[in-house]
Parts: C-alpha cells; structure tokens; sequence
C-alpha cells in the first residue's frame, strides 16, 4: 500500500517534466512540421545553465532558471530563423539541421563543462515532506511539479484565451488558410519555436538539481518525448499532457515493480502500437483524405 | 557506348586501386580501410531503403540484427561463416519483412518514429536480455572465417574477402536500381498516387525495398563484427544512425555514387582530424547543416555546380 | 575553475587543431616514426571522450606526471641503459572499433611496449590480435581475463572482488545488520560482475539478500527503483553500480534510509555531501581511499608518496580525482618495475615474467588468481581497502585480506557469477 | 451488360453524406461523363470506382464482378485506370520513364529475374508498348524531356499515355481540359476521341461542357451526392432539373 501510494506521486512528479519536454516538441511539429530532434539537447542546455550560473558561479537558483528559460528559447528563435525556416519545403531538411544542432549543443556542453563526471546541482530547497508517516516527497521535487504544471497552465490560457493563442493553433492546422487570414506564418513559427524551446529549457533547469547532468543526457528524453508525442497524438497538446501523465505513471509503476529497461522497451513497443492501431493518437484528429 | 566503356574502365581502375592499396598503408590504416568498405555497403543499402522516400532510422539496428546473428551462430551453435553470414542478411530482412506490417501503415514523420522506436526497442533488448545477447559487454570472441588455410586474423586477407563480398552485393545493389524495379521504387517515392492507379502495390514496393535493404546491412553487420570479433549493442544505437544519415545526406542521395562517395570523404576526414577530440562532433554537426542548406543535393552535385557557376549558366537538370 | 577548464579545452583545442593539420598534411604513406632508442612507449588505449571518459581521462593526467617525475629524475635504468618514458594514448570513446584501430596504431606506429586498457568490450575486440601479436595488455577488469588471453593481466583494479572486504567488515562491525538490498546497473562488464560478489559476499557473510534490482541505462528518475527496494525494508543498501551512486544516495536521502550504505565506489562524494548532508553520507563504506589518507603511509603499501602524488593531481586537476585516478599509474609503476627486473621492456619478456613471478601488490599482498573462475591466473589479489566516511571524508578504516577470502569460498562466488549468466570457465 | 454499374453506392464522412444511394452504368466503348457543381461528389465517386477510397455502402461491379473496397492497384489490375486532376506526373523523370512506369501490369518482375536479367523479353515488349503509347499521343518527339519541363497540353497528353500505357479497359479522366485554352481543348477532345476509337471506354468528370457535351454518349449528373438526372447530353441539356441546380438556367456554354 504504501509503496503503491510513493509510485503514485513519483509517477505523477515525474510526469510534469515529460510534459514539459513534450508539449514543446509537439508545438514546434504541429506548427512547423520539423521534428526537432534536438529537442532533447535543448533541455541539457537548460541543466548545464543552472549548472554553470548557480553551482558554479552562485548565481541564485530562480534567476538561474530564468536565465536558462531565456538562454534555450534564444537558442530556440535562433535554429528556426537559420535553419527551420530556409527548409520550410524540405521536411526532412528541418530534421537533418536539428540532428546537426544535437551534436553542436552537446560539443558547447562538453566545452563549457569539461569531460569529466556527470555535474551535480545541489538542491537549493532542501529537506522532504512527510506525509501520513509514509509518503515522502522532497521539496525540491515538489517546487520543480509546481513549476511545471504553473507552466502548463499558463500555456494552456495562452493557447485558448488569447488571440495570439489562437492564431497558433489556426497556422497549426492548416498554413496556407491561415495566412489567408492575415495570419504571419513565419511570426507564428518564431512563437512556436521559442514557447517549445523555453519549455524544453525550464524542463531543464527544473531538473537539474534532481539527476545526472551531461552532455548526452538528452538521449533519454528525446525518447520519452517521442512515446509521449505518439501515444498522445501528434498534433494535440492536451494529448501530450494526458499522455505525459499517463505514461510517466506507466513507466515508474513498471519500473517500480519490474525493471526500467522492460518500462522502457514496452513503452516504445507500446508506441509502434499505437502508430498501427491510431496514428492519430488517443487524442489527435483521425486523419482525413 | 563510349561512356559505357568509361565507366567501366574507371570501375576496374579503382578495383585494382584497392588491391594494391592496402599494401602501402599503416596497419591500423588497413582496419580503418575494411571498416570503410563496410560502411560503403551500410550506406549504399540504406539508400534502397530511401528511395521509395521513407527514411528509416531502424538501418544501424538491422546492421546490429546481422551482427548478433551471425555471432551467436558461429559461437554458439558452431556455424561456418560462411553460411551464418548469408543467414544474417535473410535474418535481418525477415525482420524488416515483419516489421513492414504494423511500420507501413504508417509513411514520413511516422513511419520516421516508427522505425525510431522499433530499433530502440529491439536494441535495448540485446541490453537487457543478457541470455543469449550478452547485455551492454555484448558477445566476444567470435570466429574468424577459415578458408583453406588463409589467416583472417591479419587485415590484408580480411579486407580482400571484405572487397569481393561488398563489390559483389554493390553490383546486385545497382542492378537492382537500374532495373524496372529501381524504376518502380522511384515511381514510388515521387508520386505514390499515380504510381497506385496504374497497378503498382505501393505497400509491396516499399517493404521490398526495406526487406532488401535491411538484408544487405545485415551482411555488413557479419562482415564488420568477425573482424573485431566482438558484437555489443552500443554499436548501433542512434549515434551510428546519424552518421548513415549524414554520409548519405553529405554524399548526395539522389544518385548510387553520392552515398559512396559521401562516406569515404567523410570517413577520411574524420581519421584526419581525430586529434579534434571533443571537437569532432561538432565539426560533423556543423558540416551536416552546411550541406542541408547550400548543398542539398550533396558532394556529387559539386562538379556541376562548380561547372555552371564558371559558365555562368543554370545547371541543365538531369535525371538517373 | 570552469573558466579554467574552458581555457585549457580551448588551448587543447587549438593546439590539436594544428595538429590535425599537420595530419592532413602529411597524410597518405608516412613511414613508421621510430623514436630515438632511448625511449620506452607505453600504450594507453582508452575512453578519453563521452560516457566514459572519467574512467579513462583522469588516468592519463596521472601518466603523465609519473612519467615526467621519472623523465625529471633522468629516467629509469632497465637493463643497464637509461630509458625515458614516454605515454602514448588514444581515444577509442568506448567503441570497439575505434579500440582495435588505437591498439594497432599504439602497438605497431609509436611502438609501444605495453597498452593500459580500461576494460570490457573494448578490451574483447582487441584481445584475440594482442594474443596473437603478444602484446602485454593491462585491464582493470579481471573478467576480461579469458583462459587463451596469455597476454592480459589485471595488475591492480580487482573489480569486483574487492566488494568482499566491505562486507567482511560491515559485517563485524554492524552484526545486527542482516537484511540488504542490491542496486546495480544491468551490464555485464561492471554492474552484475558487482552484483554477483555482494550476493556471494553476504551470503557468506550470513546476511540474506532480500531484493536485487537490476535497471538499464535508460533510467532518469530513481524515485522508484529506490521506493521499490526500501519497501523491503532492508538494514543494508547496496550499490554494485559506480554510475548512479550520486542519484541513488540522493533519493535514499529523501525517501529516509536509516540503515548502513555500502558501494563500489564513492566518487565525487563532496558532491554527494552537497546534495544531500554530511551527517547522512557519514558511515558509507566503500572501497576507493582517497590518495592523501594517512593509512597508505602504512607498510606493505607499494606506492610511493600516496601524499605526493594526490597534491600533485589536485593541484592540476582540482574536480577530476575518480576511482581509476591511481589505477594506471599504479599498473605503470608496476610495470617499470618488472621491466627493470627483468633487464628488459619488450612485451614477450616483461609478460613471462609476471606469468611466473609473484608481484607486490599496491595495497600489500599479491597472489596470481582467477583460474577458477575464468581460466588463468593473471588477476593480481591482495589486500584491499575498505574505506568509510568519517566526517565528510573519505577515510580508510582497514585493510582486508582478498586472498584469503578467495581462498575459502570461491565457489560461492562462481555459484552467483554463473547465477546472474556471467562468464565462466 | 454494362461495362461498370455503380449500385447504391453511398458514403459517408462523419455526419456527412457525400454520396447518397448514388446509381447510374457505363456502356462498352462509351465516353460516359459524370458531371455537377463542386462539391456534388464527382471526386469521391472517382475515388471510390478506382478503389482509392471504400463506399460506406453499395457495390460496385466491373465486368460482371464486384470489385467493391479491392484495393487500388489491384483494380488497375483488373483493367480500371484513371488519371488525376491537373497533371499529376512523375515530374522529375523523362516522358518515356513515364510511360514506361504505367506499362507495370504487364512487365512486373521480381528480384531474381531483374538481377539475372531472364525478364529481358518482357521488358522489351514494355518499352515497346511505352513507345506505342507515346506515338499514339503525339508525344514522340519529347519522349527524352523531363514532365516538369513539358507545356501543358503535352502534360496532359503524357498523363493520359501513362493511363493507356497501362492498357485499360476503361479509362477515368480527372478534368484533362480543365485550363486549357480553346486550341488545346480542341486537340484534346481529338486525342480523347480517338482513345475511344481504340476500344477504350472511357469515363470523363470535365467542367468544360463544350468538350463533355461534344464527346459523351451519356451523361450522370450528380448533385448534392444524389444522382439528379442520367441521358444523352441533349436529354440532359433540357432537363428542367438540371438547368435549375446547375446549369443555372444558361442557354449555352
């Protein structure tokens, strides 16, 4: 019982950081059609940030998370004025670039970090809360799902209730229509772009003090971004989130009580199902002819 | 005729090139030349993957699934080489042949995924399943080939056997290619719909190209692993991926001499600058993006280019 | 000191950049270099870059200031001539193929005498040409060791054995401990080599195993593999992993582990300290010393000036101090060593006579062992620190006798090596 | 017997009928048109007959057997080729690797015999078909040009030597005039005619009524999904109905 109660809140902790990852990189598809492979490279960007400004160099823990927001979505702006947006026709031309930026990013990261051991971030909110006697879950922890889902929600409002919003989500659908409308497709993409990768970065920084910090740490949620993106539809943000949740409760309790590889192996096997039995995803549009 | 004959003089030119070739290099230059001649075969397959448009990132693994076959084959069940190394092209195209079923419900962005996924999981169940796969450490120790006595512990030997099989499965390759079904395959890609009304099973064709091309890296995958003799999963992850992606994209994709091409100057760069370090992925990202974005047709769209920018004049467009 | 780091990487940088240039340069059919005769090459064939690179980096930092100390002392005397030390090394990054490549080009280009490997794969891709070339190779794995490896010895590191001197001593010392946990990376090399002595060290030590939990590589939040095993509520836990220890310590630390910590190695535990407390990584025992202990002044301890030394890679190295730090230069040492008793530095020599000769091993002791479990005896045993941290320092509390535990439950261990499918003879 | 009967066919996109229990057939050697105003269901009728979409309900039969929901290719194989609207080509291949594409029915051939070349008779007989296709269409002299490179009626001409090079019994054209100026639409409704004369039946979905009511023998008019009037062009011309819905009351074209 109380081990099913501590996966519970370690799977639903957990989720906020693949929705965060997620939900960027499902934002930057749906509005510009790239699959961002470097998406993963860009929240290591956002760890390594925290890293160097507060671990390193004492910067306060929340500026530093603010700064690293700032840093990845510049970053983020950058890749889609340079190379996004002159591959606009080419799919697999965003892609390939985005491949390119993954070792670019993970080069800076070796550079600025040295090779060496993972980096450790010490937690700057210290100590654990106890709950009934048995559930534990460590303020650090509970500040970062705070974030996390502060955040979505403020994404959500901004998606729904606001005109820029709006206008996202019209150029999401369908590109050509909304430029009919007046809409500037190109200054959509830069929004998309730069909202997807400010997530990715907080994501990053949120989790810095929590794991392993490297240059290829990435890897792992490049994965876990994709099953997410899949199982909760390519072009639904809602999906993302639903998925992300899901899926972090699926992972941890499989991990829990039987192996991570087997989480992980059956989460991708999980994946490649879905693609056969609903490639739109539990939430995504069935696609029309 | 004459550029027939051209052709083939440059062909057998460059054969005897490589024959004698190995005999004037340092010798872990003669390892870093086997290891490029299989990658010429690994790059060369997968552009028969994409030539019905659907890139897969599921080659390295299928590379991997050769390996692993014709490794346990020869080192737990005693087969010759000789005949594990056919049975893991055919197992590494079953796998294709059966993975085509749920991963051709799918095209482009998902079928990319799909693919993605599938490798991965199939990958980290060499990781996890230490009976028979050994984990992360892999299975060492495997046979070498014996061939009447010839020692193909030494690189000399091992590379001429490597040179006679990937030559061989180049020549299959391009007739492939250059053959009504080659044709087929393009039709494929470039305009699926019309390709479907006048009879072509689209389904059929891109699992044939999968199938096949998957088969060919599987012999690669049992061509490089007897010579180091030990077969591990990190071999294949995404990172070897990405390189066939960028020796093929770098090359150029659109013709069977870009791939190639695309690989040994990339490779004989790469061995330049290992003194880069840390550096040298980075020059290989930065390399990929430059390419994507002002030669998207690749090294082998160079000369033309050079040539239509002294004549002032627009590159005819031609087609192979 | 990150601006440092970025200082020397950018120096390394340019420095290697020209170098590459020269490389293009000169490319194509370049005779062998040959060195003045007056120089002996040793090889190191390691993971300089990517995951791996803290196993192997540190080790060459080490090198070179022993070979400059030795090289400023005007070199040793090996067979009545005075020989400079040179270390030649390449970056295989881990990768079997690039460690085949590096391990002919150390051997057969810069000529060297003997090649210093980590372990694992990487050292299974280049055995069967190293034994056939024979090329004295070094590993700190001993489970490289295979019956035909007539070539590799395992000189230092005694991975995993070592883990049975802990638990001889958690168990003398905390006998009310009797239930443990073990946590540990799923691979072959490292993880259940580790894995298998624990279960067979507390079984000897009469402490029941009560969860073994083996997770890949894949894992970013061990919240529930922790979770999972602490619902066992064990008195021991046991990390056989030397990857995740930051991670696991940390979550140990929130989830309220009260019991007694033992692991591989404790790296980086000033960090470990800064994201958890002193108070709480106080009392972990593991099995790396740090090299300014006081105890490795003691006799029997083969390593000059432990103190020394360390200053001197602290000094150049302030963050990069890992387990392996000691390792190679200590297996170069030893080498010195041997070559100089056998009046020569040449492979074939150097190998025969560690083949037939007893050694002194860096922390005392020192038998041949490993024909039991697999197949030659070519991993040097002997006496082994367990160490615990005492007020946030790492702090060597005695020396346990390896050997003798080998010599009475051997088969135990071979039991669990064969259990978890790990090779065998 | 008719060549094609489309019996009860309807379909549905979510609450949406495209089609409503449409009927109608097509006759040996006929050039059969199917028009209405956007949006009547031409298209998804096209799609649903070349197997390139399934009707929610209704049958279709070809030749006296159902080949209701087979997919495309099988039912070009069965003889039904049809086109697409503007000029869907292979653009980057030449005019001749165009046709040759569409000759795929009868040169298939697998791995082994293209590797060992034991099919070179049959690709010969292909080329050869392919060459006769070109001629037919008057497309000889830019057989070795690139599609993308072709004017438009040339376009149109090679989309309908692919169609014929796949030897069809009957022959769905998507709007081959659509854009045309009146030269080209003359020299179309030529080609098209003369098509027919091969023994080709043909069905034609075309705004331009110059060029449908010059050519067909009969006509379906569809509207809204439903089948609004069926006869010859002149019945179909007076039909009181159809001037109403779609000809909008116009006395000419």
């Amino acid at each position: 019982m109380e081990l099913l109660v501590q996966t519970m809140v370690n799977g639903i902790i957990q989720s906020g950081f693949y929705a965060l990852a997620a939900v960027g990189l499902v934002l930057i598809f749906g509005v510009m059609k790239v699959v961002n492979f470097a998406h993963g490279e860009l929240t290591m960007v956002g760890a390594y940030s925290v890293w160097f400004l507060h671990a390193q160099n004492d910067m306060p823990f929340l500026l530093t998370v603010v700064t690293a927001v700032v840093l990845v979505a510049m970053i983020g702006l950058l890749m889609e004025r340079f190379l996004f947006r002159p591959m606009t026709d080419s799919p697999l031309g965003g892609l390939i670039c985005s491949i390119g930026v993954l070792f670019v990013l993970q080069v800076a990261a070796t550079l600025v970090g040295g090779e060496g051991p993972s980096k450790q971030v010490p937690p700057p909110y210290e100590g654990t809360l106890v709950l009934f006697d048995m559930l534990r879950i460590p303020y650090q922890r509970l500040f970062s799902f705070a974030v996390a889902a502060t955040t979505l929600g403020l994404l959500w409002y901004f998606l729904t209730r606001m005109r820029i919003g709006w206008a996202l989500r019209a150029v999401a659908q369908d590109r050509e229509a909304a430029s009919l409308q007046g809409i500037n497709s190109n200054r959509m993409s830069m929004i998309a772009m730069g909202v997807g990768a400010a997530m990715a970065g907080l994501a990053g920084a949120l989790m810095a003090p929590l794991t392993n910090i490297n240059p290829h740490m990435g890897h792992n949620v490049i994965i876990t971004a994709f099953i997410v993106t899949i199982v909760g539809g390519v072009g639904s943000l809602p999906g993302a989130v639903i998925a992300s949740v899901l899926y972090a409760l699926f992972h941890t309790f499989v991990t829990t009580y039987f192996s991570g590889t087997i989480a992980t192996i059956s989460g991708l096997v999980i994946m490649v199902l879905i693609l056969i039995v609903r490639p739109s995803g539990i939430l995504g549009k069935r696609v029309t002819e | 005729m004459l550029a027939k004959h051209r052709t083939l003089m440059t062909i057998v030119l460059i054969l005897a090139g490589l024959l004698i070739l190995p005999h004037y290099l340092k010798y872990h230059q003669q390892d870093f030349l086997i290891f490029l001649v299989v990658n010429v075969l690994v790059v060369a397959s997968y552009r028969l993957v994409t030539l019905t448009g659907e890139w897969s990132l599921i080659h390295a693994v299928m590379m991997g699934i050769g390996a692993y076959t014709s490794g346990m084959l020869t080192k737990f069940l005693d087969f010759s080489f000789w005949i594990s190394l056919p049975l893991a092209g055919v197992v590494a195209g079953l796998t294709a042949a059966l993975l085509s079923f749920p991963l051709f419900r799918t095209t482009q962005f998902y079928f990319l995924i799909g693919s993605f996924a599938a490798g991965e999981a199939i990958r980290l169940s060499w990781i996890h399943f230490i009976r028979p796969f050994g984990g992360t450490s892999g299975i060492s120790a495997l046979p070498s080939p014996e061939l009447l006595g010839i020692d193909f512990l030494e690189p000399i030997p091992y590379f001429y056997l490597t040179l006679a099989i990937v030559t061989a499965c180049l020549v299959i390759l391009y007739r492939i290619e250059k053959s009504r079904i080659g044709l087929t395959l393009h039709a494929v890609h470039w305009q699926a719909p019309l390709a479907e009304s006048v009879g072509i099973n689209t389904w059929n064709y891109r699992t044939l190209a999968f199938t096949t091309g998957s088969m060919f890296v599987g012999i690669a995958g049992a061509l490089k692993v007897h010579y180091i003799g030990t077969v591990t999963p990190n071999q294949y992850g995404i990172g070897f991926m990405v390189f066939i992606l960028i020796w093929l994209i770098v090359g150029g994709y659109k013709t069977f001499y870009g791939a190639i091409l695309g690989v040994i100057i990339l490779s004989i760069l790469d061995e330049m600058f290992r003194e880069l370090e840390v550096i040298r992925p980075a020059v290989y990202g930065a390399v990929l993006i430059l390419f994507i974005l002002y030669l998207p047709d690749g090294l082998e769209s160079l000369p033309q280019k050079i040539a239509s920018r002294i004549k002032g004049a627009s590159p005819k467009g031609s087609h192979s | 000191m990150t601006n440092r780091t970025i200082d020397n990487n950018r120096r390394k940088f340019l420095k290697q950049a020209g170098a590459g240039m020269a490389a293009v340069a000169g490319a194509g059919m370049v005779p062998l270099r040959s060195y003045a005769d007056d120089t002996l090459v040793v090889g190191m064939n390691i993971p300089m870059t990517g995951d791996y690179a803290p196993w192997g980096l540190p080790g060459l930092y080490d090198c070179e200031i022993i070979a400059n100390n030795i090289n400023a002392a005007g070199g040793v005397e090996i067979g009545g001539k005075s020989y400079q030390i040179r270390v030649a090394a390449y970056d295989h990054a881990y990768d079997t193929e690039k460690a085949l490549q590096g391990f002919k080009k150390l051997v057969l280009e810069d000529d060297a005498k003997m090649v210093m490997m980590l372990g694992g794969s990487t050292v299974a891709s280049v055995l069967p040409w190293a034994t056939r070339k024979k090329v004295l190779t070094t590993t700190l794995l001993p489970s490289d060791i295979t019956p035909d490896s007539d070539y590799l010895f395992a000189t230092c590191e005694s991975h995993p054995l070592y883990n049975v001197t802990g638990v001889v001593w958690l168990a003398q010392n905390y006998p009310e401990a009797k239930k443990a946990v073990i946590v540990t990376n799923n691979d072959a090399e490292y993880g259940l080599q580790s894995a298998a002595t624990y279960k067979a060290a507390f079984e000897v030590a009469g402490i029941e195993v009560v969860d073994v939990n083996l997770h890949g590589f894949d894992v970013t939040d061990f919240a529930p593999i922790v979770s999972s095993v602490l619902a066992k509520n064990p008195d021991i836990f046991c990390m056989a992993t030397s990857f995740y220890v930051t991670p696991l310590m940390e979550q140990l630390y929130h989830q309220g582990f009260d019991g007694k910590i033992i692991s591989c190695t404790l790296d980086y535990y000033e960090e470990i300290i800064a994201k958890t407390s002193e108070e709480f990584v106080n009392g972990t025992i593991y099995q790396f010393p740090d090299f300014d202990d006081p105890m490795l002044n003691n006799e029997g301890i083969h390593f000059p000036d432990p103190g020394g030394f360390d200053a001197a890679f602290r000094k150049d190295h302030p963050n990069d101090w890992s387990a392996v730090a000691w390792e190679y230069p200590a297996i170069l040492l030893n080498w010195i060593e041997n070559a100089q008793r056998v009046g020569s530095g040449e492979s074939e020599d150097v190998a025969k006579y560690l083949r037939n000769n007893s050694q002194n091993f860096v922390f005392g002791g020192g038998d041949w062992w490993g024909s039991q479990l697999w197949g030659l005896d070519h991993a040097l045993v002997g006496r082994w620190p367990v160490v615990v941290i005492e007020n946030g320092k790492a702090r060597i509390q005695e020396y346990g006798d390896l050997s003798a535990w080998l010599a009475d439950h051997t088969e135990v261990l071979v039991r669990h090596m064969k259990e978890l499918g790990l090779r065998t003879v | 017997m008719s060549m094609l009967q489309v019996k009860n066919v309807s379909k549905q996109f979510g609450g949406l009928a495209a089609l409503d229990n449409v009927n109608f057939s097509v006759e040996k050697e006929h050039i059969h048109g199917l028009i209405g105003p956007n949006g009547a269901g031409k298209s998804t009728m096209f799609k649903i007959i070349s197997g390139f979409s399934s009707p929610t309900a209704g049958s279709i039969i070809f030749n006296d057997s159902s080949i209701t929901g087979l997919k495309s290719s099988r039912i070009a194989e069965a003889g039904i080729i049809r086109t697409f609207q503007q000029t869907t080509l292979f653009h980057e291949m030449t005019v001749f690797e165009n046709v040759l594409i569409g000759t795929h029915n009868s040169s298939r051939t697998n791995i082994l015999s293209a590797l060992i070349g034991s099919d070179r008779k049959r690709q010969q007989s292909a080329k050869n078909h392919a060459m006769e296709a070109i001629r037919f269409m008057g497309l000889e002299d830019r057989m070795h040009q690139i599609a993308s490179e072709l004017p438009l009626g040339s376009k149109r001409a090679l989309v309908i030597a692919v169609a014929l090079s796949a030897k069809p019994r009957l022959l769905l054209l998507d709007e081959p005039f659509a854009g045309m100026n009146p030269e080209e639409t003359n020299t179309m409704m030529a080609l098209t005619e003369k098509v027919r004369q091969s023994g080709i039946t043909i069905i034609l979905v075309e705004h331009d009524m110059k060029a449908v009511m010059g050519l067909c023998d009969r006509l379906t008019v569809l509207n809204f999904g439903k089948v609004l009037a069926q006869g010859t062009p002149k019945e179909v011309r007076n039909n009181p109905e159809v001037i109403n819905a779609y000809l909008g009351g116009g006395k000419s074209t």
